[in-house]
């Protein structure tokens, strides 16, 4: 390969991390929770408000480490809200990924928005720990809206904060 | 190949990598010292947005046709100020956009499925949404009859008092339904032979336009039953001078525009509708240099200030619903040019806002690479596919003196109507 | 802004444009002459094709999970060699390519449909379609649980006589549902938690994958009920070294290809399945360099020659699923690489013939305008949106030496899967 | 505007009449026809077989002169034929094009082939006459599948030879 050909190579192994064309669904490591329960993780005591800066519209944004889909928050919802007439999967995945802000690791629950057709904007897909079907704890590529009341319709993917990881 | 396979990925990786990369790095850096200091981040309980509340003038709703996946057209909110989606519609087969009455604030969209997607019996609705939640409140069956075309603004409508709706039905025998939306349900099928698209014009009257060069009052008593139809004047030539059915309407008036760059103004006051005036949005060499009325949904009016926007190229008659390049203004009462101004990008519909510091806003198409790009290749004689190269975008515009405030990407597959709340 | 809107113009005219232009008038300037001495074009009577009798051997079919408008994929029918499209199929919400029993010559298509398209009760199908006419010949109702994931290979299959499919449900509970093939008619569902996946042994057998690392097989009596479920052998470790879902098989033996580069050949010819052998696919240097199996669909085998096809690229473990960039070819018998070659295009789905001079075909992505363009874009930091810059395509090479034989474009919206009939 | 901005004002003018992004449905003079009817039109007396070069997976080809919709040609059918699984429209509208071969008009009808989602390849528009919807008999956009027996389903647009125009 000639050296633009290397560059470009370095430079696209260096993005590798970031982006993929490949899914359009979520990602990450997977637990059942019921829509409102209380995540089975642990989940470090937690006071209110903080630095969260960073564009939820954008697919480098940090709570998106592990997400595989369409944004809800350039879909008319946000990154913890579905947009107005969809309903959010009942089940859903969490990643851990780190708030650039305050340099801790956060548990961050994937939960899909569901019952309209793709939102189709603000694809985005980042693979951290992502595993095959038969892994569903690590599964990347399933359409977890699956058991939400609107079926397996997907619109788009939500991140949001459980709390934060005491780390294994 | 080694050039063109990493090519490939760097352009499959290009869009976020690079933000990516760095914000990624700047967060490290700060972590260890920030940890110490700041309070932890709230855990949160994901919800369901409803709309929000507050003025919606600047809202607009784009009709996605989708052309290459007709099965999925959808209706799409945006917050025209701030470029923001706010909640989208799936509208079924073929639906080109919403209906909105002003006095519940509810949408109306026609949609048609069939029992299998593409096979099987077809059913249209009327399917009513509540304007907070975007859920179906009501899915009133219709005559599966539904006309579908390319252009789908006219192709219904609401009458005054918004406790009717018209349906224009094409199979290919042409008649119209009439929908009760106060008792959501289905009133009558009227056979208006010859006679397709819909204006409104008063609480219990529709004019439907006519291949003869009229516009026929369908007039209902309280039940939405169609007591009489009455036939209109002939006010243009259909063969000399075609006008384009997306018409605009200004008090009692409908303005219809034609190919050759008139304004047909139809006083629609009486059942008996007849033309008021006809007048030119072009002088003789603008009409010699080919400038032409463009695009699916060609005018806007803004009513307070009495203007009329309309969307402009230069092109044979032909071309008369290709993507416009200007917008150029008038002054309906005194016809009047007031402002011209160039489109960001090139644009298929217009609207333009009713409050009293108005926005145009346009269903445009935006390259997917920089305009040059493709001057550069085209002047070297690369050939790209033209449905590659283009996507739609919503443009917003100052309407006094149409400043470009901003583009939106991604508005849509294929965005021919604009609607709005 | 005039060179922006009349670039978008150019942008959008200049596909045919130049061709267009170039025929007519030399057209025009033949007529004359021509009129006299040639005699008419007869009249046609439009009918409706059916599918070509001959070899099908180099036909492929394409499945478009189309994840812009999941609600209208397809299944679209190529002859590799013509590079033409023969037929397409409309597969519903999320169908992800088809089952093609070689007994009948059938089309199996399992679909999903909504009441109103996206919203209302959910039907899933099991619909044969006939191979020549390309109508449903039979839609078998099925549990509405099918599994819906981006890689769609191996969440069904069909017995080794054709007489019995099995699908995968996911609700997120795990289980199989039975369908009779013969009698056209759903048979059961077994539970099956913690497996999904499907791969065929024989004809009253079913494998399954499970989380446990296991193959377990799905015994069942001539009336398609599962009579016993047996445990297979652990053949991998799933946290240390995964194997990837689309494994193929040889005979008796199914080879999984895991994350590492490992080939883990699993005998299948008893109900309880084990490890035959495992072998690498890759020497200490590749791996270390980070070369890995790629894409949804990584490998396919030529059976008569015992070879195996395997679409590879570079990468961290994470991105195994990203398109490849190159073909290694390997000897299962020797577990020698024998070939390997380059991508025209990089791709996610390959697939290689089975007839005696066999052709390669891959679901690839190529760019809308030159790679060369986005080089020079991306050098001086311009951004574009990776899914506005690829379009699928399919990509023909010579199975031989890996010759690239030709590109089919816009075969799909997605295509993430390749069937054989 | 500059001069490079007439340059591309002039070339896409002079491209106007060949294409336009316009419409996805089929266009030119319209007139109701049984799926197997003879059109109501005049035509003249017909001889077996001559040239018809050109190709019909082309925009360009001599008998889309009117056409607005996906080419046939290119989704599993032909200028004559429609793809396999769908059917005929009962409705058509037919258009005149000069065969630049022998240099007549002939008289082309643009069926709609219907019953399956869009083939989305090969989208053509050329306008020639295109006229609003209430021209019934030249209105482009209009989608002809409407009572064909798949109903408004449409897949793609054909361009089969009726005859010879002998003028109006």
């Amino acid at each position: 390969m000639g050296r633009m050909d290397k560059w470009i190579e370095e430079r696209s192994r260096g993005l590798a991390r970031q982006t993929s064309r490949r899914g359009f669904l979520a990602t990450a490591s997977t637990i059942l929770l019921g829509a409102a329960a209380v995540p089975l993780l642990p989940v470090a005591r937690l006071q209110a408000d903080t630095k969260d800066d960073g564009d939820p519209t954008k697919c480098d944004y940090w709570r998106y480490c592990a997400i595989d889909g369409f944004l809800c928050s350039c879909c008319g919802g946000s990154p913890s809200s579905c947009p107005p007439g969809t309903v959010a999967s009942a089940v859903t995945w969490v990643g851990t990924c780190r708030n650039p802000n305050d340099g801790r690791d956060y548990i961050i629950s994937y939960n899909d928005c569901c019952g309209r057709s793709s939102c189709a904007r603000c694809a985005c897909q980042r693979d951290e720990g992502d595993r095959p079907l038969y892994r569903t704890d690590a599964a990347n590529d399933i359409n977890w809206c699956a058991g939400s009341t609107a079926d397996i319709m997907y619109n788009c993917s939500t991140a949001v904060i459980v709390g934060v990881s005491t780390g294994e | 190949m080694g050039f063109c396979k990493a090519m490939t990925r760097l352009g499959l990786s290009l869009g976020l990598g690079l933000l990516g990369v760095g914000l990624l790095a700047s967060g490290d850096a700060q972590a260890a010292s920030a940890a110490k200091v700041q309070p932890e981040l709230a855990p949160e309980t994901i919800y369901v947005e409803t709309m929000p509340d507050g003025p919606r003038d600047h809202w607009i709703w784009v009709g996605d046709v989708n052309p290459m996946s007709s099965v999925d057209t959808r209706a799409i909110l945006f917050d025209a100020d701030k470029g923001k989606m706010l909640g989208m519609l799936s509208t079924g087969y073929w639906n080109g956009g919403v209906l909105l009455p002003k006095s519940t604030g509810n949408i109306v969209s026609l949609e048609t499925y069939f029992d299998k997607g593409t096979r099987g019996a077809r059913h249209d609705y009327a399917v009513i949404y509540d304007p907070h939640t975007l859920m179906p409140l009501h899915e009133i069956p219709l005559p599966p009859r539904r006309m579908t075309a390319l252009i789908q603004t006219r192709m219904a409508g609401l009458s005054d008092d918004d406790h009717f709706l018209a349906v224009t039905n094409f199979t290919p025998a042409q008649s119209i339904s009439i929908v009760d939306l106060e008792q959501n349900r289905f009133v009558e099928e009227v056979n208006t032979a010859g006679c397709g698209q819909i204006y409104p014009a008063g609480p219990r009257r529709f004019l439907t336009l006519c291949g003869d060069a009229t516009l026929r009052s369908l007039v209902m008593d309280d039940t939405g039953h169609v007591i009489r139809q009455v036939d209109g004047k002939v006010f243009f030539d259909p063969f000399g001078d075609p006008v384009i059915v997306h018409a605009e309407r200004q008090g009692d008036d409908w303005l219809f525009a034609s190919l050759n760059g008139y304004i047909y103004q139809v006083d629609a006051s009486s059942e008996v509708t007849k033309l008021r005036e006809k007048w030119s949005l072009l002088d003789e060499s603008q009409r010699k240099k080919g400038w032409r009325v463009a695009g699916y949904q060609a005018m806007a009016i803004q009513r307070a200030q009495g203007k009329l926007y309309v969307l402009m190229r230069k092109g044979p008659e032909d071309t008369y619903e290709q993507p416009a390049d200007e917008v150029w203004v008038y002054d309906i009462a005194s016809h009047k040019r007031v402002l011209t101004f160039d489109l960001e990008n090139v644009a298929v519909a217009i609207s333009v806002s009713q409050d009293a510091k108005p926005i145009v806003t346009t269903a445009a198409l935006k390259t997917v690479v920089p305009y040059w790009t493709l001057v550069g290749l085209s002047v070297i004689g690369v050939k790209f596919e033209e449905y590659d190269i283009v996507k739609p975008a919503l443009d917003v515009y100052d309407a006094s003196d149409g400043a470009h405030l901003r583009t939106v990407d991604h508005v849509a597959q294929f965005a021919t109507s604009l609607q709005q709340p």
